[in-house]
C-alpha cells in the first residue's frame, strides 16, 4: 500500500462508500428482489400505473399469505415514460443498484426490446406483460417471458367468429400505427386469408389522433360489415364515437387491448354491442377473477384493466418459480419460469413454450352490454 | 496576450479533467452509473452540435432528434443489410445527416425566430413519422433490433467498459472539434451572424453559406451520436426520437450555457445526470424536472457555464469555448 | 468631368418607401482618391444611398458602375470582394465579442476557410488566423486603439466604437470606403483624430465618402461635396461654394430667420 | 364534402388555441409553450366543476376559463416578468415555458390521474343528416361557441380599456408607455385571455376527444402550427390558420394517408414558411394585433 | 417646473449622460439642442423612466421623480412625443387619440380635448376613421402631439418633431407648439435642426457627449459664435 497513488485510494474511497450504500451489498437470505420497469407518465401512463397498482397488491397478498414458500417479495419500480432509451436506463438501475433478480416489463414493445438488451446481458430473467410485438418472443431470447394475452389466438377467434356467427363477408381493419396494433393487423390479415373472408380496407392511426372520420368514411365506402380495432381504449371510444356519428353501421370488434371498463364509460351509447376478445372478464364468477377484482376496486376505488390483471399473474408466477427455484440465482429462477405449469390465475392456467409466450391464457369472446361486458363464448386454450 | 495565457490554462485544466475522467471506469463498477455515464457521452455529442447551430449562430432547433434519428437508423440499417463495419456505416450516417442539415438549412436561411424554431420541429416530427410509417424498411413503431455492436481494430465493443472508452475518444474528438470550430475563423463569423446580421454581410460574410454550414455541422454531430447510440443500445424504435427528446438537447445546451462548448458537456452531463437523480422521487419526479428548468432559466441566463464565469470572475473561462 | 478619374457613379437612382420618395433620381459621381461628403437634413435620403449602394436595398430604378462596371443584383456580402465597405449611423458592432474580433470579421473575405485545417488545428489555419490577426491589429492601430484588443467593445465609449467600427471597414481593405456619420458621438479632440485618419487615408489610395452633420468635419475634410434635401440634389460642389448655396441654407433652416451672425 | 365539414370544428379548436399564441406574440413577443397545457388543465377544471361540484355545464365553461385565466396571468408575473426584467435572451423565455408545460402535464396527471375522464355532451350525440353529410350537435356546440368566443376576444380588443391597451402595447410598446400603460399588466391580460381562450377550447373538446393529461402537447403544437400558417401575431390571422389545418389535415387523412397525416402537414408548414414566412393569409407587413 | 440635476445614465456598459442638468420653467418652451448622439433622447428617455438615469435627480413641481414607474410618471402630468412619432400603426386615428386619455377619469374633460384637438388639427378630423398607418408623416406627427395633449399633460416632452418632415409641414408642427405653450403648459423640445428651435424657445441648452455645454436664451444661443459654428457651420 506504500505506493498506492492518489487515485487508487480514492477509487477504494469510492468503492466503499458504495458498499456502504448497499449497492454491492448481498442479498438478505430469502428476499426476492423484482424490478418493474413500465411508463408511470407520458403516453401510456394509464397501462403503467395500473400495472404498479396490480403488482403492488399482489406482492402485498403474497408477503401476507406466505405464498412464496420461505421468500419474501421486495418490488421496485421505476418510470420509463415510455421512453425506450429511458426504460433501458431503469433496467440497469434495477439490476445494478436495486439488485433485483427478474424484472417484470416494460409495457411498450419498443421499450421492452430495448430492456431486453439489458437484461440478457446481465442474464436476468425479464416477464413483460403488456408488450405484444411478434419480435419479442422471435429472437432466441432464453430470458424473456410473455404474460400478454396471445394475438395470434384473439385474432383467431375474431375472425372466425365474425364469419360464423354473423356472416359477414366484407371485413376492415382499423389499427394504432404501433407495434401492438401492427402486429395486430398482420394477424387479423392472416386469419382473413385462413376464413376466406375478404379485406376491404386496412387503415391506420397514430396513437394520440383525436380524429378518425377520414379512415372511417373510407371504410364506410369499401362497404365493411365489420371493423376489427386493434389498439387502446381511449382510441377504441373515439372510434366509437365517431363511427356511429358518420353513420358506420358495421359491427365493431377489437382485441384485449382496449377491454378495459374505462371503454364503457368513455364510449357511452356508441360502444354498445362492441365485441372484445379478453383473457378475463371483471364481473366472472370464477373465485380468482371474483377475489382480484374485489381487492381491487376496494384498494384503488377502480376497476382494473386487462393489463392489470396479466401484471397480477405475472407476480404470482414469479413467487411460483422462486418457490420451487428455492434460490434467486437468475439462471434457477429462470429455468423455473420456464416449468411453470398448474397454476390456476386471473387471467388462465400459465404454461410457457419455447419461446416464452404464455399460452395457457384464457380467451373469452364478450360484448358490451350496459355498462359491462357479458360473455358470448369462452375458447379454452389450445382449442 | 492575457488571454492567450488564460485560455491555455483554462484548456488544460480542462483536458486535464477530462484524462480524470478517462479512469472512471476503474472506481464507478456499478454499471448502472457506467451507463449513464455511457449515455450523457452520446448526447454530449448531439449537444455539442446544436450549440454550435443554437449558441453559435442563435438558430434555435427542435427538431435535433430528427437528425439523432436519421444518424441512428442510416447507421443501423446499413450493418443490419448490407453487413457494412460499423465505423463504414456511421461515416455515410454522418454524411446522410449533413445532407439532411443542409436541406433543412435551406428554409433556415429565410427564417428566424419562431418560424425557424417551427421549421426545425416540424422536421423533426416528419422524421419521426417517417419511421413510424415507412414499414418495409424502418421495420415501422417496431423499430430494428439487433444492431450489430461496433468494432474497433478487429476488437469487437461489447461492455459498458468497452462502450465506455469508444465513447469517450468519440466525444474528445468532438470535443476537440467543436473547439476548433468555435475558435476559429469559422466561430467567429457565426457569432458574427448572429449578433449582427446586416453587418455581418457588410462586412463579407455569406450569411446564408454561415447558417446552413451551422446547420449541417450540427446534423453531422447528432448523426455521427445516432450511430452510436444504435449499436450502444442495440434496438431503436421510432419512440426514441420524439419532440421531448429534441426539447432534452435544447434544454442540455441551454442550461448548460448556450454559446459554450464547455457549457455544453456539463449540461448534457448535468441534466442527465439530474433526470436519472431523481428517480429517488416517485411521484412528482417531472414536476421538480420542469421547476428546476424554470429557475434555472430565471436565475442562472447564462447556464452553468455562465455561473462559473462569474464564481471564477477574472480566470476567464470564456476563453476556452 | 474626367470619366476614368470616377471610381463610383451614380446614376438616376430612386427609391420609394410606401408613399414616401426616399430618393429620386439622384446621381452622384464619386472621384478616385476624394473625400467625397454627402450632407442633407435629417430624412434627406444619405442613408438610404448607402444602403443601396450596398446592395442592402434594391433600387427601383437607376443604376451604379464602379469604375466603369455596372454593378446590379450584386448580395451585400459581394460588395467587399469589389472593393466596398461602409459603416453605420447607428453603429452596429457585433456585441459581446472583442475588439480584435470585432475588426477580425472585417479580415472575412481575406484569409481563406480552411475548414479541414481548421478541424485538425493545421498550419494553413494557423498560418490564415494570424494572417487575419496581424491585419486587424495593423487597422486598430492606424485608428489608435492597439491598446484595447481585448475588451468587449460593448464597455468602449461611443466614439472608440466609431473608431472600432471604422477599423473593421478598413480591415476589409476596401478602394471605397462608406463613412455613415462617423463623426457623431465624438469629443472634439477625437474628431480631430478622425479628420487626420480621413486625410491620411486620402494620400494612402483610398476614396472616402463620407455622411455627416458636422459642418467642421465636413468643411475641413471634404473635397467634394453633395447636398441631398427630400431625396433630391440640391447642390453639388467644393465645400466653400455649398456653404453659401442658397437653396441649401433654405433646406437647412427652413423658412424660418435664421437670425444674425 | 364530408371532409371539408369534418375539418371545420376541430379547425375552430385550433384557432382558439392559434388565437392564445398570436395574442401573447403580439403583446409580449413571447411563444408560450405551455398554450395547449391550458387547454388541459381548463378541461380539467371543467371536469372537476362538472363532476365534483355538480355544477352545469355553462357554469364549469365559465370558472374554467376563469381559473385558468387567473393561472395564465400567474405565469406571466411569476416567470416570464423576472425573465423580462433580466434581459434573457428569448431562448431562455423558450425553455422556462417548456417547463411550465412539464409542470402542468405532471401535476395533471399526480392530480388526476392516468385515465382519461369524459366530461358529457351537454347536447345530443346523435348525428344530424343535412344534405347528404352528417353532422353532430356537438360539433355544432364547438362551431358555435367557439365563433363566439372569437367575437368576444374581438370586442375585447377593440371596445374595452383593457383590450385597447392590450393593443397599444402590442403595435408600439415604447409608446404605449408613453400613454400610462402598464406593459407587464398589458402581458398579464394577453397571458390571462390566452389561457381562458385555451381553457374554453379544453372543455370544448372535452366531450368529444376525453381529458388526459397530456392531450396539451399535440393540440398545442397543432394550434401554434396554425398560427404560423396565418401569420403569427394577428387575430385573424390565427382564426383562419385554424379552420385552414383543420380543414387541411381531415383532406389529407381522408384523401392521402392517415398515417402520415402530421407528417404531410408539417411539411406544408415547412413550405408555407419558405415560400411566406409572414403567414399565407395576411400581406406582408400588416402584422400585430 | 421641471428640474433635472445631474442625471447619468448607461446603455449597457456604455455611459451616454455623463451628468446632465437643466430645467424647464412653466409656461415656457426651453430646447435642447445638439448633434446626433449627443443624447438628446436618452435625457427625455431619463425623465419618463424609459431608461433609469443611475445616478442623479429629476424633480417635477418640487417632487422628485427619479425612478417611479412610467405610468406613474405620465399620471404626474408629463407626456413625451417620442422621436418617429410611435402612433398606433393598426389603431384608427380616433383610437389614438383614445390611448391617449388611457390614464384620466373624466370623460367630460376628455370629449372636450378631443374637439379641442379635432381644431387645432383639422386634418384629423377627416381622418378619424383612417388607420394612423395610412398617415403621411406630418399627419402622424400632428396625432402624435394630438395623442399627447390627449392626457392633459403639464409638461410636453417634444423629441425632433421636425424630422423627415417637408418645410411647410414644420412650420405647421411648430406654430402647434407656440399653441400649446400659450395655453400654459410647459414644453421640452429636442430639436436637431437648431435655428428652428432657439428662434422659438425661450430658453435654449446644448448638450454634447452626455454633457450640458452651453446654456441661455434662444436669441442669445443663436448668436453664439460657438453653436454657430458647431450646430449652423454653413
Amino acid at each position: 500500500m506504500s505506493k498506492s497513488s492518489w487515485w487508487e485510494r480514492f477509487t477504494v474511497l469510492v468503492l466503499l462508500l458504495f458498499i456502504a450504500t448497499g449497492v454491492g451489498a448481498a442479498d438478505a437470505a430469502q428476499v426476492l428482489r423484482i424490478g418493474v420497469v413500465g411508463p408511470e407518465s407520458g403516453g401510456g401512463a394509464q397501462l403503467g400505473l395500473g400495472q404498479r397498482r396490480a403488482i403492488q397488491m399482489a406482492v402485498e397478498e403474497i408477503n401476507e399469505g406466505k405464498l412464496a414458500g420461505e421468500w419474501t417479495l421486495e418490488v421496485f419500480f421505476e418510470d420509463d415514460e415510455g421512453n425506450p432509451t429511458k426504460s433501458a436506463s431503469a433496467t440497469n438501475k434495477l439490476i445494478q443498484q436495486s439488485g433485483v433478480k427478474v424484472i417484470i416489463g416494460a409495457i411498450h414493445s419498443s421499450c421492452t426490446l430495448a430492456d431486453m438488451v439489458v437484461t440478457s446481458r446481465a442474464g436476468i430473467p425479464q416477464i413483460t406483460a403488456g408488450s405484444t410485438g411478434a419480435s419479442i418472443t422471435q429472437q432466441g431470447n432464453k430470458f424473456i417471458f410473455r404474460t400478454a394475452a396471445n394475438d395470434f389466438l384473439q385474432a383467431d377467434a375474431l375472425i372466425k367468429y365474425a364469419r360464423d356467427e354473423f356472416g359477414f363477408k366484407k371485413v376492415a381493419t382499423f389499427t394504432a400505427a404501433d407495434d401492438y396494433g401492427q402486429s395486430g393487423a398482420k394477424l387479423l390479415r392472416e386469419a382473413c386469408g385462413k376464413y376466406g373472408v375478404e379485406l376491404v380496407a386496412e387503415p391506420t392511426y397514430n396513437n394520440g389522433d383525436k380524429d378518425f372520420k377520414p379512415q372511417l368514411l373510407t371504410i364506410k365506402d369499401r362497404g365493411a360489415e365489420v371493423i376489427f380495432m386493434w389498439g387502446l381504449y381511449t382510441e377504441a371510444a373515439l372510434i366509437a364515437q365517431q363511427a356511429q356519428q358518420l353513420g358506420v353501421n358495421a359491427q365493431l370488434c377489437g382485441a384485449s387491448g382496449m377491454a378495459a371498463l374505462k371503454l364503457i364509460e368513455l364510449g357511452g351509447e356508441a360502444a354498445q354491442g362492441l365485441i372484445l376478445t379478453q383473457t378475463f372478464l371483471p364481473d366472472s364468477d370464477h373465485p380468482k377473477v371474483r377475489a382480484f377484482v374485489d381487492n381491487y376496486r376496494d384498494k384503488f376505488n377502480e376497476s382494473p384493466i386487462p393489463h392489470a390483471a396479466q401484471a397480477y399473474d405475472t407476480v404470482f408466477i414469479i413467487a411460483d418459480a422462486i418457490r420451487r427455484a428455492g434460490s434467486n440465482d437468475p439462471r434457477k429462477l429462470r429455468d423455473a419460469i420456464s416449468a411453470t405449469e398448474g397454476l390456476e390465475l386471473v387471467t388462465g392456467d400459465p404454461n410457457f413454450n419455447d419461446n416464452g409466450d404464455d399460452i395457457g391464457k384464457r380467451l373469452l369472446i364478450t360484448q358490451i352490454k350496459g355498462d359491462k361486458f357479458e360473455m358470448v363464448k369462452f375458447i379454452k386454450a389450445g382449442e | 496576450m492575457k488571454s492567450i495565457m488564460s485560455r491555455r490554462r483554462g484548456l488544460a485544466a480542462f483536458l486535464l479533467l477530462l484524462i480524470g475522467y478517462h479512469f472512471t471506469p476503474y472506481f464507478v463498477t456499478n454499471l448502472y452509473h457506467l451507463h449513464i455515464l455511457n449515455l450523457a457521452g452520446i448526447y454530449t455529442l448531439v449537444v455539442l452540435g446544436l450549440n454550435i447551430l443554437s449558441g453559435y449562430t442563435g438558430q434555435v432547433s427542435m427538431g435535433q432528434a430528427g437528425f439523432f434519428a436519421i444518424g441512428t437508423y442510416v447507421s443501423a440499417l446499413l450493418m443490419m443489410n448490407w453487413s457494412i463495419p460499423f465505423w463504414s456505416a456511421s461515416a455515410m450516417a454522418t454524411v446522410m445527416a449533413g445532407l439532411f442539415g443542409a436541406v433543412i438549412g435551406i428554409p433556415a436561411m429565410k427564417l428566424s425566430g419562431p418560424y425557424l424554431v417551427l421549421a426545425t420541429v416540424g422536421f423533426g416530427e416528419i422524421v419521426r413519422l417517417v419511421l413510424l410509417n415507412w414499414t418495409p424498411v424502418t421495420k415501422g413503431a417496431a423499430g430494428l433490433v439487433g444492431i450489430p455492436l461496433p468494432t474497433v481494430l478487429g476488437f469487437v465493443v461489447t461492455t459498458e467498459k468497452h462502450f465506455f472508452y469508444l465513447i469517450l475518444a468519440s466525444l474528445l474528438v468532438g470535443v476537440f472539434i467543436a473547439l476548433r470550430i468555435a475558435d476559429s475563423k469559422i466561430g467567429r463569423t457565426y457569432r458574427a451572424v448572429c449578433e449582427d446580421e446586416l453587418a455581418a454581410e457588410a462586412m463579407g460574410v455569406n450569411i446564408n453559406r454561415y447558417k446552413i454550414s451551422a446547420f449541417i455541422i450540427s446534423a453531422m454531430f447528432a448523426g455521427f451520436a445516432g450511430s452510436l447510440f444504435g449499436s450502444f443500445s442495440g434496438v431503436t424504435s421510432p419512440d426514441n426520437f420524439t419532440f421531448d427528446e429534441s426539447v432534452g438537447f435544447l434544454c442540455m445546451s441551454v442550461i448548460g450555457g448556450n454559446r459554450s462548448i464547455v457549457g455544453a458537456v456539463i449540461g448534457a452531463f448535468g441534466l442527465t445526470a439530474v433526470s436519472e437523480a431523481l428517480r429517488v422521487i416517485q411521484g412528482f419526479r417531472l414536476v421538480i424536472y420542469g421547476s428546476i428548468l424554470v429557475f434555472t432559466v430565471i436565475f442562472m441566463p447564462k447556464g452553468i457555464i455562465g455561473l462559473f464565469r462569474w464564481i471564477c470572475g477574472n480566470f476567464s473561462v470564456k476563453e476556452i469555448d | 468631368m474626367d470619366d476614368r478619374n470616377v471610381i463610383l457613379e451614380v446614376r438616376d437612382i430612386s427609391k420609394r418607401f410606401g408613399g414616401l420618395r426616399a430618393l429620386d433620381t439622384v446621381s452622384v459621381a464619386i472621384r478616385r482618391n476624394s473625400v467625397h461628403g454627402i450632407i442633407g437634413p435629417n430624412g434627406a435620403g444619405k442613408t438610404t444611398l448607402f444602403n443601396l449602394i450596398t446592395g442592402m436595398l434594391l433600387p427601383d430604378s437607376g443604376q451604379f458602375e464602379i469604375e466603369g462596371k455596372p454593378i446590379k443584383k450584386v448580395r451585400p456580402h459581394q460588395l467587399v470582394s469589389i472593393g466596398v465597405s461602409r459603416t453605420f449611423q447607428n453603429i452596429r458592432l457585433f456585441k459581446g465579442m472583442s475588439v480584435l474580433e470585432n475588426v477580425m470579421i472585417g479580415q472575412h473575405v481575406h484569409t481563406p476557410t480552411a475548414v479541414f485545417s481548421i478541424m485538425i488545428n493545421g498550419r494553413k489555419s494557423r498560418s490564415a488566423e494570424n494572417a487575419a490577426r496581424e491585419e486587424a491589429l495593423a487597422a486598430l492601430g492606424f485608428v489608435g486603439m492597439a491598446r484595447n484588443v481585448d475588451q468587449n467593445v460593448d464597455s468602449l465609449s461611443y466614439g472608440n466604437q466609431r473608431l472600432v467600427e471604422f477599423a473593421r471597414a478598413l480591415a476589409a481593405k476596401p478602394r471605397i470606403l462608406l463613412l455613415d456619420e462617423p463623426a457623431a458621438g465624438m469629443n472634439p479632440t477625437e474628431k480631430q483624430h478622425l479628420l487626420r485618419l480621413i486625410n491620411s487615408l486620402q494620400q494612402k489610395d483610398y476614396t472616402v465618402v463620407l455622411i455627416e452633420h458636422d459642418m467642421k468635419v465636413v468643411m475641413n475634410v471634404c473635397s467634394t461635396v453633395s447636398v441631398l434635401d427630400h431625396g433630391k440634389k440640391l447642390a453639388e460642389g467644393r465645400p466653400e461654394d455649398i456653404r453659401r448655396h442658397p437653396e441649401v441654407i433654405r433646406a437647412y433652416l427652413g423658412k424660418s430667420d435664421r437670425g444674425h451672425a | 364534402m364530408q371532409f371539408f365539414l369534418n375539418g371545420l370544428p376541430i379547425g375552430a379548436i385550433y384557432s382558439l388555441v392559434a388565437l392564445g399564441y398570436s395574442l401573447i406574440y403580439a403583446a409580449s413577443g413571447v411563444l408560450n409553450w405551455s398554450q395547449g397545457d391550458m387547454v388541459m388543465l381548463g378541461a380539467y377544471v371543467g371536469f372537476t366543476v362538472f363532476f365534483f361540484l355538480k355544477l352545469g355545464f355553462i357554469s364549469a365553461l365559465f370558472l374554467a376559463i376563469v381559473v385558468v385565466a387567473l393561472l395564465g396571468a400567474l405565469v406571466q408575473y411569476m416567470i416570464l416578468r423576472p425573465l423580462r426584467e433580466r434581459e434573457a435572451p428569448p431562448i431562455n423565455v423558450v425553455i422556462a415555458t417548456l417547463g411550465v408545460a412539464i409542470i402542468c402535464r405532471n401535476l395533471a396527471l399526480g392530480i388526476w390521474g392516468p385515465d382519461p375522464q369524459i366530461l358529457p355532451s351537454p347536447v345530443s350525440s346523435r348525428p344530424l343528416s343535412l344534405a347528404g353529410v352528417s353532422v353532430t350537435p356537438q360539433d355544432i356546440l364547438v362551431l358555435s361557441v367557439g365563433i363566439t368566443l372569437m367575437l368576444i376576444l374581438h370586442s375585447f380588443l377593440k371596445n374595452t380599456r383593457e383590450g385597447k391597451a392590450l393593443r397599444a402595447v402590442a403595435q408600439d410598446r415604447y409608446a404605449a408607455q408613453l400613454v400610462g400603460i402598464d406593459p407587464e399588466r398589458s402581458d398579464a391580460v394577453a397571458f390571462a385571455a390566452s389561457a381562458g381562450i385555451g381553457a374554453a377550447a379544453g372543455i370544448l373538446i372535452a366531450p368529444i376527444f376525453f381529458v388526459t393529461f397530456n392531450m396539451g402537447a399535440s393540440i398545442g403544437l397543432k394550434g401554434f402550427v396554425a398560427a404560423v400558417i396565418g401569420g403569427l401575431g394577428t387575430i385573424p390571422g390565427a382564426i383562419a390558420g385554424g379552420f385552414f389545418l383543420g380543414v387541411v389535415e381531415s383532406l389529407a387523412g381522408g384523401l392521402i394517408s392517415s398515417g402520415y397525416r402530421d407528417a404531410i402537414t408539417f411539411s406544408l408548414l415547412i413550405v408555407v414558411l419558405w415560400l411566406k414566412p409572414s403567414g399565407l393569409f395576411l400581406r406582408k407587413n400588416r402584422q400585430k394585433v | 417646473m421641471l428640474e433635472i440635476c445631474g442625471i447619468k445614465a448607461k446603455y449597457g456598459h456604455t455611459e451616454v449622460l455623463h451628468s446632465v442638468t437643466l430645467r424647464a420653467e412653466t409656461g415656457r418652451i426651453t430646447t435642447l439642442i445638439g448633434g446626433n448622439g449627443a443624447g438628446k433622447t436618452t435625457t427625455l428617455n431619463c425623465i419618463v423612466n424609459i431608461l433609469k438615469p443611475y445616478e442623479g435627480q429629476i424633480l417635477w413641481k418640487g417632487q422628485e421623480i427619479t425612478g417611479l414607474r412610467s405610468k406613474d410618471i405620465v399620471r404626474l402630468g408629463i407626456s413625451l412625443i417620442p422621436e418617429g412619432r410611435h402612433v398606433f400603426p393598426r389603431m384608427t386615428v380616433r383610437e389614438n387619440l383614445e390611448m391617449g386619455a388611457y390614464i384620466r377619469k373624466d370623460a367630460n374633460g376628455v370629449q372636450k380635448d378631443f374637439e379641442w384637438i379635432l381644431e387645432l388639427f383639422p386634418v384629423l378630423k377627416e381622418r378619424l376613421g383612417q388607420e394612423a398607418a395610412t398617415l403621411s408623416g406630418g399627419e402622424q406627427q400632428m396625432l402624435a402631439i394630438g395623442r399627447s395633449l390627449m392626457g392633459n399633460p403639464d409638461l410636453v416632452l417634444m423629441d425632433e418633431p421636425s424630422m423627415g418632415l417637408a418645410p411647410i409641414v414644420v412650420e405647421e408642427v411648430f406654430s402647434v407648439v407656440e399653441q400649446i405653450m400659450a395655453m400654459g403648459k410647459t414644453v421640452l423640445l429636442v430639436e436637431q435642426n437648431a435655428a428652428l428651435a432657439l428662434n422659438l424657445a425661450h430658453e435654449g441648452y446644448v448638450i454634447e457627449l452626455g454633457r450640458i455645454v452651453l446654456r441661455g436664451t434662444g436669441k442669445e444661443l443663436l448668436r453664439n459664435p460657438e453653436v454657430e459654428k458647431a450646430y449652423l457651420g454653413l
